[in-house]
């Protein structure tokens, strides 16, 4: 208790730090183009509209940008809250369920705040040497009202720093599924602070942000690197380290709340993916159609691959289909045509399922929603094949293996390879780290009672 | 008088108590319980993975008679309860001392 | 098991066929004037918006209209997953309940798979004959970023057929609330499969494709006849051919899923009824607003008729009402006036009720959800009435028996009754091909212990 | 019963009368200028954004906007169902679930029905005396597909119009949390019928109609003061007249739900706060980035207090606090820079827990579900930091005590006071009828077996 | 010593556990339990369609008590559950042959 | 035969289970209920405000078994159920006069 107090003292300095420093700065209405001076390079994997074409001279917001944009930000920060919680939380055990659904609540607020304060500056500020972003936005110093990004050159700056903030809390969140129903609450919260701050925000400045990855010319269109595969390794890693948990099976509390959970995961995935084209724009439609269609290839696709192999086509399997597909289609959806997205679909219904069902068991990690085998694997498998198959017909940003650009694939498979390594090392230290200052496991007795009960104090139902 | 507890398959149970409606039967209390026997659990599959499911969902028939219809209730319950396959459940018989019905104060079999 | 699998050896093969079948075309940047081409009458229940005719000459995207299509698109798609599979799995028994959401969830894939493959260009495809489109679509051949269709000048083609493949998503699944508690889930499947293709496709081109009844000018403004009518009446026949379950009783699982669906339906609605405006104008606000009115009114239509004929009024029957004043506006929706919409509000909250209550029982069908009593009786209840209230100050487009054009009325009539017998007799016949196929229903003993357990393995609560 | 049913045909004969008005107008193609003519002054709270500048003359629709706006109406209405049902359901005992749900959906139903019928005109008519509007858009007269409103020029009417009609019926099924457990739900309708008519209809007009208080300069940004303020008294008051249930604990039914509906309130509030900007654009961001940040911080906070003051973070707690950010942050939405959201959020983390905590037990009222804790306390705090923290390089309109204006903080406190005042004795007159016409509370033995099976027959769940 | 199993109308738990307290009582186990019996289910009405509810929700009260104090027992749990209303249960007293506290080893009356 | 009736804390099923099971018992039923007793209901704290749970859930375990086995259960349960710690739960056992299977309609101990 006392390691968590100094946590949480520490947090509340920084919050109190913050706002007396952006208390001093008394924002002046800032002229639009304050983003432009720090030179940043116009986005890659999201080319301007046709539209913003015609207005090239001064950045100005276009309202239908704007309107999609901001409730393409609401629907990710819905995929959180209460997506990814129902969906994590009806998978969990009956009395570790409430203890799953706060974890990806309270890794969304603690990302929420430090992404204001400091997230967003290191990872969209001026580049220093590939590595980070510069610290001038910090508290968002500078950035208002009529502020516009360079690398979203029709939105409010307000909403382009809220879109990637969700992203970030999400990528946080989606580690979660790991670990529960084993981790002390609050080593959890210490470690959402730390990996946002130590790994997505670096991560994401290297690949979005005009880092390294990116003058590499990774193609990375909605997070396959930056999210998935980045959250998958740091699951696993945190899975072993963890251990396993006294009770290893995994047994829905609630399938209803796991249908609702993907539903909704699907429904926010449109702002995740459509949206990461920054716009209204026909590239925002080609990311809609192939998230929709790998999606549903995927979870046929899972249906009939456990239907022959294990008798019978479960509910969760479908389920676990669709969110195989939506993640290996995020990095591909606004490079990849309609074959690509029925390619990558069939590959994220079958492989992941295999993963699951044959190579967890004989690798023996403790994965216990599988936020590796889905999220990571799913993941990799989308990032490279984004380097296979896209085509710029469909946005010339990016050219695949099969449209005659084979470096494209060792590109990807760099990108993919440095995050994994980084998301490791980095999650092994940060472990390191918490169980120095609170330990990482409950009680056995704590794990036996349940989470809900002995982290929170509370139950999910009194029926 | 003899409590008669019957632990029987959840999906019988309407027959079972239409059964003992027929005899004249008019009182029971229903639980649900879970069943560990020589019935094996199922095994769930999630994500391909097996899980064992251990117990059983059977429910418990509580019915307290008069000496006189012991015979024919355990009878009746056999009769509807009977699949013929393994789990089918038991039917447990307990001496009563004493019944009382709340709302009347009656007492003995005139309770029941 | 076998006849299963062939059939799906069938999907895979149309899958990958459609897959080397695209790779062939190698998308060019396709010219926005593509779908002009084809020669398709402008859209007529869904007039352009002021703001679009400003630009005649080339289509050009508006990114608000296409800002609002995209989240129109992607709120119809939540009607499905979870909206429509909470409503109907939270009314379903207990040992039913996943068993039901998941026949809306693998239906909504199917549809997404089929839909991209064919379904858009027989829908949608230049009309042959008043019957069916053409097939220059296949696979989305010749359809890219910048493709316009026609019948949506002002956002891109793939927003346009992503919003017209969730309508026939929803529409297969609705079916399915006749038939829960009792059908095989691989006989689900197939029908999914066959009713898409061989009914909803036909009859969405008759009504919105360039068919014989928009040529006669019929009203149906966002899918009283196609998808209400339509998949009611397929509900009804596929009631009568399964046959009664054991246990007749409607005992809802959980009610506060059923009220968490209604919502959900609610708000995916307004994509729905107002997205069929095809973009964010006036008409769109009309729509919304008739939406809205008579869905309230018709709950509270429904609890009043309930409280005086049953003593109490139920949360189930507000949540009935609510459904029903939604379909019963959908056809109106863009055509009528306020007082209209509380019409048909009223008519959709009182005559549904005594179909449900006092017409089924007198029958005696079972159909299990009354799919048919909501959407079939409500769907043609606004159809008709759209032709009697259909107010040409509101919508040039339309003008009812009210305003002195007593022939949209006959008009409706018949295109309500050649929805009706075509949906009836290709529903028997697909049921025919079915049962042949996979057989419809499960075992006696499958359907006492519950379809959760026998057709997935599941249970939808561990609690 | 009877009574009930008096009530019932009154609403009824409202609902006829309107039909037959509104047909008689037939209402022809209104001219865009019609709003015009009513002389209203430019909304305050909302500046133009800088794109409809561009388009002074005649009043035009922006797609943009209609395109974000549309869906911020829907957002606020998901807010209600299933929003609030669900996190005032789960809160709720299992036998008195269902009630709590239908409370807000009944309200929901009733709200958009009177809103058209005369809420609307009341409230946003020309203004009468700086009291109340004007009867000139009884059902809707006068308004149609082209009409736009002078206080929102770039949308349509209609959009306008619903947008203001989903927070009146919010704020109506807000005060259901202090009720619920022990109110007849028959009352409970004729207090929304009252309370929507009598309260919120005028305090709306006050605040955001040109009213009394607008002329005054309150700033009510999207509503502290009109919403959260009025339905806390309304609250508060109607739980001391109501007295306390028999059964006083809290003993949540269902916590997932809670969580569920906390997370679709925060998604909806984005529609709430970011579409009071009336446009989307660069104060929409400022809107969504300081409703994100206070909402945030407030339930880390509320965590952090709690976990400090009974030992154990609960999962409510969390939600709780971010309820509290939302309501707090309401008001000062449009107005306030990041730091001042920041504050606002840790106010309304830390005070409503101690008012809920200490200060309820304290005073022995019985608000069953806090709603004067959270909403009444928390918006009163939002009003009145508003006047501290609006910072005109966020929003011209706004200049609060810390840019040198302390008269603002004056003219809020007069805000709150008199809303306060007013909705106190408005709330115990409407109790006071009544209590006359059918009675407030259920019998103790109906409130035993509990107010689902009493008032509805309904059980909630039958797992 | 005897076991006392009342079934009993869960509203009235409470106060029949306040009773039993008393009179010096202090452990019991409570079991939600159905009911079948004279008191007949009450009819759901959904979308205006009747259907029985034929089984009651009850609770059953376990209680172990010494031989002394079972007049008492059934005496305290007779009147507080009584409402004089058709279902309010039934008081069923069966005999124990040994008792024993697993945490102490206690057996016999000590370990009640 | 005897009825052992142990009320136990939840999380010690499994191993009261597999203990019965390793001397030989083959059959149980299970039960989900509430206890009160002398371990008190713990306090759940909503929003600040503390609230008594009364109740503590426990299960309990039916196992039937021949009179010679009792003692050997009686002590396995005590021996796995134990933590020491106040609510560890109770055995009652009472008295049996019959049991029939109903799959195969054997009697008596054969039938446990
Ligand atoms: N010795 C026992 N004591 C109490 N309950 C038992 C006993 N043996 C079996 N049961 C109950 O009876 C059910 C059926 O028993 P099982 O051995 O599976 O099959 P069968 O009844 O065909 O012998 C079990 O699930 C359990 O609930
Ligand atoms: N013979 C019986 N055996 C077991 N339980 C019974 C018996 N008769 C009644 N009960 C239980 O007692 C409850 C009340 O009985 P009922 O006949 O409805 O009313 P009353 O107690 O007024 O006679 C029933 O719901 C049932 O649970
Ligand atoms: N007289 C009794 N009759 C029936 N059940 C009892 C009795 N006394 C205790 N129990 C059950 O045993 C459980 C444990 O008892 P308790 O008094 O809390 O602790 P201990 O077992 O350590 O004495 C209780 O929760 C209750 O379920």
């Amino acid at each position: 208790m006392k390691n968590l107090m100094s946590a949480f003292l520490i947090l509340m300095f920084l919050l109190s730090a913050g706002v007396v420093f952006a208390e001093e700065q008394v924002q002046k209405t800032i002229p639009p183009s304050t983003a432009a001076e720090q030179g940043a390079p116009p986005a890659q994997s999201a080319p301007a509209a046709p539209v913003a074409a015609e207005a090239p001279a001064p950045l100005k917001i276009d309202t239908g940008d704007t309107a999609w944009m901001i409730v393409a930000t609401a629907l990710v920060m819905l995929m959180s809250i209460p997506g990814l919680a129902l969906f994590y939380g009806g998978l969990a055990k009956k009395k570790d369920s409430l203890n799953t659904m706060a974890m990806t609540f309270v890794a969304f607020c603690i990302a929420s705040i430090l992404w204001v304060m400091y997230g967003y500056t290191f990872s969209f500020g001026t580049d220093i040497g590939g590595f980070i972003g510069g610290a001038e936005k910090l508290m968002l110093k500078g950035v208002g009202p009529n502020s516009i990004s360079d690398l979203a050159k029709t939105i409010p700056e307000y909403i382009f720093l809220m879109y990637q903030m969700t992203f970030a809390a999400i990528t946080v969140a989606l580690a979660s599924g790991a670990y529960i129903e084993r981790m002390k609450f609050s080593a959890w919260v210490i470690f959402s602070v730390l990996w946002m701050t130590l790994v997505y925000v670096p991560v994401a400045h290297w690949v979005w942000g005009g880092g390294f990855l990116a003058k590499l010319g990774a193609l990375d269109f909605a997070g396959g690197t930056v999210v998935h595969v980045n959250a998958g390794i740091a699951a696993l890693v945190g899975a072993l380290v963890l251990g396993k948990r006294k009770e290893k099976s995994l047994l829905p509390s609630n399938l209803t709340l796991v249908v609702t959970g993907a539903g909704l995961l699907w429904f926010g995935w449109f702002g995740f993916n459509a949206g990461s084209a920054l716009g209204a724009n026909g590239l925002a439609g080609a990311a809609f159609l192939n998230t929709n269609t790998a999606t549903a290839v995927a979870a046929i696709a899972w249906m009939v691959v456990e239907w022959m192999h294990s008798k019978k086509p479960t509910v969760l399997g479908l389920a676990s289909g669709a969110v195989g597909g939506l993640v290996a289609i995020t990095p591909a959806a606004g490079f990849v045509n309609i074959s690509g997205a029925i390619v990558i679909g069939l590959a994220a219904g079958i492989i992941p399922f295999f993963a699951v069902a044959w190579l967890k068991p004989k690798l023996g990690y403790d994965d216990t929603l599988d936020a590796f085998g889905i999220h990571g694997i799913g993941g990799t498998l989308g990032a490279i094949l984004t380097g296979v198959f896209a085509d710029p017909s469909i946005n010339e940003a990016g050219k695949g293996l099969l449209y005659g650009n084979p470096g494209q694939l060792v590109t990807q498979l760099i990108a993919v390879g440095v995050t994994m390594v980084y998301s490791a090392v980095m999650t092994l230290i940060i472990f390191g780290i918490i169980k120095v200052l609170v330990g990482l496991r409950v009680d056995p007795e704590e794990e036996m009672i349940g989470l809900d009960e002995s982290q929170h104090g509370e139950k999910a139902y009194n029926l | 008088m003899k409590k008669i507890e019957a632990i029987i398959k959840p999906f019988k149970l309407d027959e079972v108590k239409d059964a003992l409606n027929e005899i004249g039967i008019q009182g029971m209390t229903v639980t649900e319980v879970k069943g560990f026997g020589r019935q094996k659990g199922h095994v769930e599959l999630y994500r391909g993975a097996e899980y064992d499911i251990a117990f059983i969902p059977k429910v418990k028939l509580d019915v307290v008679v008069p000496d006189s219809l012991v015979a024919k209730t355990v009878a009746a319950i056999e009769a509807k309860a009977k699949t013929g396959k393994i789990g089918d459940g038991k039917i447990f018989i307990l001496p009563v001392e004493e019944v009382l019905r709340i709302r009347t104060g009656e007492t003995g079999e005139a309770a029941i």
